[in-house]
């Protein structure tokens, strides 16, 4: 399936840019985010992340359509 | 103009509270965060504030829904800074009228809090010395 | 600049918010009190206040001291109209400047609970029905 | 003793004046208190008023000196 992914903060800069295009046989977040971040060594583990699909928060063992819109969020810092 | 916004250039708190006037609002409590000259003991020289723009709007806007739900208040407004800030700039302004003092001052530290922790804001500070750093604070993380 | 003043003509929120900014304060929290149009149900139409002036300002330099000494502040500012005010005109300001949140709003919160418990500031309603009256409210009073 | 008087929000209208000079056998404010709200039929009970001696909050049985002035408050309601 192709998925676009979205970067922010310190995985934007370890991902190399701030989002982009990819395939991938991953079919839920959890998934996807092994693949992700074997590839760009991110240092975060799964439970201080949250997931957004489509600019809405979603739970990891969501199911991804083709086309989807991914996003790892890092622990936020505003305000 | 939308209860919560993001905002490219400088916040005017002017013109935010002028908003929150109206004879019925007896109390009006607002909340400043601005640039501070250190954090965890660093010397910080700026910082910039980057976000998921689309999600954070959405994030704050429910924020608001949520403090008008919960406290007697008849108006609150939020505004939070992205990109590059200098020491002294405000970094996020919250205000809220009620009629009485107590709702005022719940709400305002309701949402302040709830930006902090839910908004998808990230800071990245820029310090007198070493590498700038994102700060992805953990749970429980000092206010 | 006394940190506690009376002022007989019109409360500037912006000098007096200039006031508390400083490149260490990360958080400003402001307490604004306006005169409502309505109290207890009845429509007012505006009121004075009248102020033993001598006692007023030392015990409210007094509380001031007592919230410089209680939580981790930088600086707050606190003044008091007295004489005739109109509709939503502001009848008294507060503003705390602190490294944290937690303090600035403790700080602020505590400030105008105890000007309006302690200080000797009286309140006299005109509404636009019947006589004015002084307000003496018994112990207890809803805030 | 010779005493000033000062008067405030409700007792200033029922006493008619913001202050005054007046001569009193009375030694504290408890019982000088009994002796005006008697003259100007101030309707307050002490347990409700404050009392200021010489610009200072002082309780009701302190000794007044001659020349003291001296102001009954009733609740405040600033703010």
């Amino acid at each position: 399936m192709n998925y676009t992914m979205l970067y922010f903060a310190s995985l934007r800069d370890a991902a190399g840019c701030d989002s982009e295009r990819i395939a991938s046989g991953a079919r839920d977040p959890r998934s996807l985010y092994g693949e992700i971040a074997a590839r760009y060594r991110f240092t975060f583990v799964m439970e201080h992340l949250r997931v957004a699909v489509n600019g809405e928060f979603a739970p990891w063992d969501q199911a991804l359509a083709d086309g989807d819109e991914i996003a790892f969020l890092p622990p936020v810092s505003g305000g | 103009m939308k209860v919560f916004s993001l905002s490219e250039t400088a916040i005017d708190p002017v013109v935010l509270s002028s908003q929150l006037e109206n004879f019925g609002t007896g109390a009006i409590v607002t909340f400043e965060g601005r640039v501070r000259d250190h954090n965890d003991g660093r010397a910080v020289r700026g910082l910039a504030y980057q976000a998921y723009a689309e999600l954070a709007e959405a994030e704050g806007a429910k924020i608001m829904k949520e403090a008008r739900a919960r406290f007697e208040i008849s108006c609150a407004v939020c505004v939070h800074r992205v990109g590059e800030l200098v020491l002294g700039e405000l970094a996020v302004w919250v205000g809220v009228g009620a009629a009485h003092r107590d709702a005022a001052f719940a709400a305002c530290r309701y949402i302040i809090d709830e930006v902090k922790s839910r908004v998808p804001i990230w800071k990245r500070e820029h310090y007198s010395e070493g590498q700038p750093e994102w700060l992805h604070p953990a749970k429980g993380s000092a206010r």
